[in-house]
């Protein structure tokens, strides 16, 4: 079954356009990997399905809603998760205080209870407690909870981003760059939490340049300037001479 | 429509030129603070207030030419600006808590040194020049002309230096993006340094001329103060073109609106004109776009 | 309170009782204030004191959302002159105007915050700036109900004694409950949700947290206390005039929390206090005093940037550090 | 650097503390001191003092000018105690000045009425300037303190009917406008219609309605409505065009200090209008000269502060001149306007023998005259202020053409 569809999304930043005219299906439970080189628009396509930029033209689709333009907290709500590429998390919490403040949907407390500190909140609460550091096991930081987030390696800042994204219990998860910088185990590390988490049943998308990731999805799409080249299983692409003339053409491993 | 009114519009107009100039004037350094060290110098008034108070000891009190009052006025002030960067700014960079109140702390100290150290007398510049010249009905004194020319002259220059010297370059570049700046190795401090003394001095600058326009004294920085912020944000944070364009706005809205309405309503009336300006347009006039 | 629990390790939970015992020597210090002093002018220090805590914390709540409330001091004014105004010209008892100067404030500062809470936090900072100056320019300028620069004299009073005792102890509950009010608050799930909006908006929205209707309640919040404190003022200080709650007073106001510190509840408490009592101290030396203030602003701002409140943090640390010192050596 | 730093800290809190506990141990102390020289009236002493209480806005916008004029009222009371202080029931005593900062805000004035009152202990206030009577009136009718005002502006709760403890000891807004009214119509004939200018800070509902009916009682007719200017502008020049817009003969500047109305004359000239040009407050005409020119300053008329071109000055007078330019290097008095009220109280004491307010209020209101720095001074004020408790004396009335000031005449200006 189909979980997300997008049809035609377009972004222009002034003249260039950042997106264009992308068309995709997502079916559930899938690893999907959205690759191309640097500035080929990736990022600005997760914040658009996310929200946290407006859709020039074009339509997002979420479990058979139309989700264009809506506001990022709605559309988390909806059950879509996301990472950051950059500032994955709050600096000044500590790890376990940023997955505790990342669960903002389900349970739910109300204005009133929580000022009144009701037992329904401190039920919630607790609750939340144990679900985080759950979640805190299953990326693997449960060692270093309650250390600052700041003070924490870039690895470990990255599997905080994909804890926090999954304390909002998605059925969709955008990882972007989810390896970007890491040193070799810290990638095999991650790429161990990721596949537990699809396991678990989740949906994700996951944005890289780096080629490596391909190995644990099950279908890939590469874009460059904004646009779909080519779309097909991981195998494929890698012999895909297009792909290989993108990335040559614009040698991805200058960044970092 | 008879003469009197004929000649009260004329007037107005001038009015507005020569004020929209002395705002751009401050506004600019002003901008340029924000931009390249993303401080609000809450200060500037009061630096426009000593720069008046150097020229108006030097030329009445010591009694030398107040041209040349006016080239140590901003001499001096240049200077003060090297030593504000080092030791108020720089350690405070990206606090901007901190930043309003060693600003709080200077004006504390300096307005009132100097209504400490001045003795109660009416105290001005000698004026720069003197004497009326007759434009069709309408007069006007050269001396509101002189602080016209002026203004326009140093905004003319500071255009050119910003967009043909290199410094000038180099600011821009760090205005838009300080770790790309960093990168291209511009040396940041030195640029935010140049920004504060070309602030600081553009202050002198309008502090002398008006020092001997109207009096000095320790609060004739508190209104332009507010002015400039005015510009500021009317024009969009940060933008050049929008500081000349609400430079002029206000100019006109400061000759115009006393003739309609009296005294202080005059300043209410922009105050609300300019939030429901931004209601609408929240990043201001020029603004770039801004993202949630 | 889960992001309670997570602290309660020994460590602060002996943090947490020496927390409360300062609270309760504090507390009990202010209760005994009218013993001690037998002038009713120390008093009234006390009282503006009092007043100004609340106006400061109320501020400081705004702050952790990121949002710099350029106009505080302006609000104190609105519910000054709404409570006084009313109370002054209709006849209203002064305890409803308080009531109503609350929210009316919180009213004006909602309307205010809406356009702004989905921008960057510094346009707030601008535009409450302008309104703060635009709402004083406009109370000057219709002289008529508001006396313009002069201001409104012989307001009603709460109590009807020469005494000030029983203002004294009114405000001081007053200020208790505020003060618990907006500590609840913060350390509920809703101070959090405004400090991750203050450390990034992009991720406190990529998890469900709702940034404008946290920051717009904030401010809300916020306001609504500091429309308590001005109505407060009015009615105690029967004269209240635009001059007193000028840019200066908001700029004072960010004064207190940060000389107080910023990141710390006690932050703006201790900041007004010292602030607030030091003054009273060295005023007589007439038109000087304020040097003296801007140089404890300075010494304060050049040796511990976050606030006296990180003092005694400060000395812990520095004399275990020396103790370590000790034992390699 | 971390340890030096740290080291800074912990002196610094054990200074804050210090200060704080001391705070709390000052404010205890000045009252038991203050009480202390209460007592010292009562108790046998060689040399004994009398405190009164002066209010002035020593900082804020207020803050250079009433540092002079506290100046001048120290300069006032010294003259008295080296004439060997004053004698009340036998007893000589010394008067001393005790000072409290309004800060130039109506609430910092409230705060520092209270201070003197409670803290300080006095039973006479002097000062302070201008509208910030009003927060001090009210307290001194509630606590029975002497009141006796520096300047008034007519605003609400200054100086009324409700206020008997209140007197204005020095020449008003509305004595300047007074003198220069008559001075106006008695040697201008042709001059029909006037414009009337005045700070817009709220006090035009007031003082503007009353000068206005003043104005038509006199019978001239006043060109459009008051122009208010803001105080504070960049450029004055828009209230000038307004004012040469109205077309009228004269423009009176009906109050307000010497950058506004300076500005506007000059202004007024700059636009090639020649009308006359009014001016009524205390500031004395070369300050006019200096802030528009010499070339701007003709045909003005001003009535200013009283010890201008003063034919015969009393010899306090000279004396307060002679030392206060010494004090100030040759700098000019400014108003006098908390030296004479400390000269007429000496006066009062004098008379009545005692400190006893409520005496010394009584004796104040029973006067019809007293003796001022400026000359005999005339007390009325029923029909302005609704209570027969302002003191005028007679005003001089200079005139300004090309930059050379005149001394014409003195007005009594005594107001109604």
């Amino acid at each position: 079954m189909i979980i997300l569809e997008v049809t035609g999304l377009t972004k222009n930043f002034g003249g260039l356009a950042a997106v264009s005219n992308i068309d995709m299906k997502v079916n559930g439970g899938e690893v999907l990997g959205l690759i191309g080189p640097n500035g080929a628009g990736k990022t600005t396509f997760f914040n658009l399905i996310t929200g946290v930029i407006r859709p020039t033209k074009g339509q997002v689709v979420y479990k058979g809603k139309d989700i264009t333009g809506k506001k990022p907290h709605e559309i988390a709500e909806m059950g879509i998760g996301r990472t950051f590429q950059l500032n994955p998390l709050f600096p000044n919490f500590t790890i376990l205080q940023n997955v505790l403040s990342s669960f903002q949907l389900r349970p739910r407390s109300t204005l009133l209870g929580t000022f009144f500190n009701t037992r329904v909140y401190r039920n919630n609460e607790a609750y939340i407690l144990e679900q985080s550091l759950e979640i805190l096991k299953l990326v693997g930081l449960d060692k270093v909870k309650d250390e600052m987030a700041q003070n924490q390696p870039h690895g470990y800042q990255k599997m905080l981003g994909v804890a926090r994204a999954l304390a909002i219990k998605p059925e969709l998860l955008l990882l972007d760059e989810p390896i970007a910088g890491m040193n070799p185990d810290e990638i095999d590390n991650t790429i161990e939490a990721i596949k537990r988490t699809s396991h678990l049943g989740v949906t994700i998308i996951l944005v890289e340049h780096n080629m490596k990731i391909l190995e644990i999805c099950n279908r890939v799409i590469v874009i460059n300037f904004g646009q779909k080249i080519v779309e097909g299983l991981p195998q494929e692409i890698k012999e895909n001479p297009e792909v290989i003339r993108a990335y040559l053409g614009s040698g991805h491993d200058t960044k970092h | 429509m008879s003469q009197a009114t004929i000649i009260l519009l004329v007037a107005s107009c001038l009015n507005a030129l020569i004020l929209s100039s002395m705002y751009i004037l401050l506004g600019l350094g002003f901008t340029f603070l924000f931009n390249i060290m993303g401080i609000l110098n809450f200060a500037h008034g009061v630096i426009y207030m000593i720069g008046a108070y150097i020229c108006f000891i030097l030329a009445s009190t010591v009694g030398i030419n107040p041209w040349l009052a006016m080239l140590v006025s901003i001499i001096a002030m240049g200077l003060f600006g090297i030593l504000l960067e080092r030791f108020v700014f720089r350690p405070f960079l990206g606090n901007i808590n901190l930043i309003i109140v060693v600003c709080i702390g200077i004006i504390t100290v300096l307005k009132n040194a100097v209504s400490v150290s001045q003795t109660y007398t009416v105290q001005m510049t000698p004026p720069f020049v003197q004497g009326v010249f007759k434009v069709g009905i309408v007069s006007l004194s050269w001396e509101r002309l002189l602080i016209f020319l002026i203004g326009v002259g140093l905004l003319i220059l500071v255009l050119l230096f910003i967009n043909k010297t290199k410094q000038g370059l180099q600011m821009r570049a760090v205005a838009q993006d300080k770790e790309g700046a960093i990168l291209q190795g511009i040396n940041v401090n030195y640029i935010s340094a140049l920004a504060c003394v070309i602030a600081c001095a553009l202050a002198a600058v309008a502090g002398s001329l008006m020092g001997s326009y109207l009096t000095v004294n320790p609060y004739m920085g508190d209104d332009i103060m507010i002015k400039v912020l005015e510009i500021l944000v009317l024009g969009g944070i940060g933008s050049i073109n929008g500081v000349f364009f609400a430079g002029l706005i206000v100019g006109v809205m400061d000759a115009f609106l006393p003739i309609v309405v009296s005294g202080t309503q005059t300043q209410a009336i922009m105050m609300f004109a300019i939030v429901i300006i931004l209601l609408f347009k929240p990043q201001g006039l020029f603004g770039k776009e801004v993202r949630t | 309170m889960g992001l309670m629990i997570t602290v309660r390790d020994t460590a602060s939970r002996r943090k947490n009782y020496i927390q409360i015992i300062i609270c309760g020597i504090l507390i009990c210090f202010l209760a005994i204030v009218p013993l001690l002093t037998n002038s009713p002018y120390n008093l009234h220090i006390f009282i503006l004191t009092l007043i100004y805590i609340i106006a400061a914390a109320s501020m400081r709540f705004i702050m952790t959302s990121g949002q710099i409330p350029l106009a505080h001091g302006a609000f104190l004014g609105l519910g000054a002159y709404v409570s006084g105004i009313l109370s002054k010209h209709f006849g209203i008892s002064s305890w409803l105007t308080l009531l109503v100067a609350a929210l009316v404030a919180m009213g004006v500062g909602t309307f205010i915050s809406f356009p702004f809470a989905r921008l960057k936090a510094f346009y707030y900072s601008m535009i409450s700036l302008f309104f703060g100056v635009g709402m004083l320019q406009t109370i000057e300028s219709f002289g008529k109900l508001t006396g313009g620069i002069t201001g409104i004299t012989g307001i009603p009073t709460l109590f009807h004694t020469a005494s000030k005792v029983p203002f004294y102890y009114c405000f001081l509950a007053l200020m208790l409950i505020s003060l618990f009010i907006l500590y609840r608050l913060e350390v509920s799930r809703i101070g959090w949700n405004l400090k991750a909006i203050e450390q990034s908006y992009l991720v406190a929205g990529s998890v469900g947290i709702s940034v404008v209707q946290h920051r717009v309640l904030a401010v809300a919040i916020g306001c609504f206390f500091a429309g308590l404190a001005g109505g407060m003022y009015a009615t105690y200080n029967v004269t209240i005039s635009p001059s007193s709650f000028d840019m200066a007073a908001t700029l004072w106001l960010i004064i207190y929390v940060t000389i107080g510190g910023m990141g710390n509840f006690a932050g703006p408490i201790i900041g007004t206090l010292v602030l607030f009592l030091l003054p009273q101290y060295y005023s007589g030396l007439k038109q000087y005093t304020p040097f003296i203030s801007a140089a404890i602003l300075f010494a304060v701002l050049y040796t511990f940037r976050d606030g006296l409140v990180s003092v005694p943090g400060l000395v812990v640390s520095f004399y275990k550090k020396r103790k370590k010192g000790r034992s390699k050596s | 650097m971390k340890r030096t730093g740290s080291t800074l800290l912990v002196t610094s809190i054990i200074m804050t503390a210090i200060l704080v506990l001391s705070s709390l141990a000052g404010c205890a102390k000045t009252t038991s001191t203050k009480t202390s020289t209460t007592t010292t009236t009562t108790t046998a002493q060689p040399l004994k003092t009398y405190t009164i209480g002066l209010l002035a806005e020593l900082t804020g916008f207020l803050g250079a000018y009433n540092t002079a004029t506290v100046n001048e009222a120290q300069i006032a009371v010294d003259i008295v105690n080296e004439q060997g202080g004053i004698v009340v029931g036998g007893q000589n005593y010394l008067l001393k000045l005790v000072v409290e900062n309004g800060q130039s805000t109506l609430d910092g004035t409230t705060a520092a009425a209270n201070k003197l009152i409670f803290s300080d202990n006095v039973k006479i206030i002097i000062g302070p300037d201008a509208y910030f009577n009003s927060a001090v009136s009210g307290l001194c009718e509630q606590n029975k303190i002497l009141h006796i005002a520096g300047y008034c502006t007519m605003q609400p709760d200054e100086l009324d009917a409700s206020t008997t403890w209140t007197f204005l000891g020095q020449a008003a807004a509305i004595n300047y406008f007074t003198g220069a009214l008559a001075y106006l119509k008695a040697n201008y004939p042709n001059v029909k219609t006037v414009a009337l200018t005045m700070p817009d800070d709220g006090s035009i509902p007031f003082f503007g309605a009353a000068v206005q009916k003043m104005v038509q009682d006199a019978g001239y007719t006043v060109a459009g409505n008051i122009i208010g200017y803001n105080n504070s502008a960049t450029d004055f020049s828009p209230y000038s065009a307004k004012i040469i817009a109205t077309g009228a003969d004269a423009c009176i500047a009906c109050s307000g200090v010497v950058t506004p109305n300076g500005n506007i004359l000059k202004n007024i000239r700059d636009a090639g209008s020649n009308m006359l040009f009014v001016i009524c407050n205390s500031v004395i005409p070369k300050n006019y000269i200096q802030v528009a020119g010499a070339k701007e300053a003709t045909n003005v008329v001003d009535c200013s502060a009283g010890y201008i071109g003063n034919p015969n000055p009393s010899s306090m007078l000279q004396e307060m001149i002679r030392r206060y330019q010494l004090s100030t290097q040759g700098a000019d008095l400014v108003t006098l306007e908390y030296a004479n009220p400390v000269y007429e109280l000496v006066q009062l004491f004098k008379q009545t023998n005692s400190f006893d307010p409520q005496t010394l209020k009584t004796a104040f209101a029973g006067l019809t005259s007293i003796d001022t720095f400026y000359g005999t001074g005339t007390i009325s004020g029923i029909k302005t202020f609704g209570i027969n408790q302002a003191v005028s004396y007679p005003l001089p009335i200079t005139t300004i053409d090309n930059g050379v000031a005149t001394f014409r005449q003195y007005e009594p200006a005594i107001v109604p």
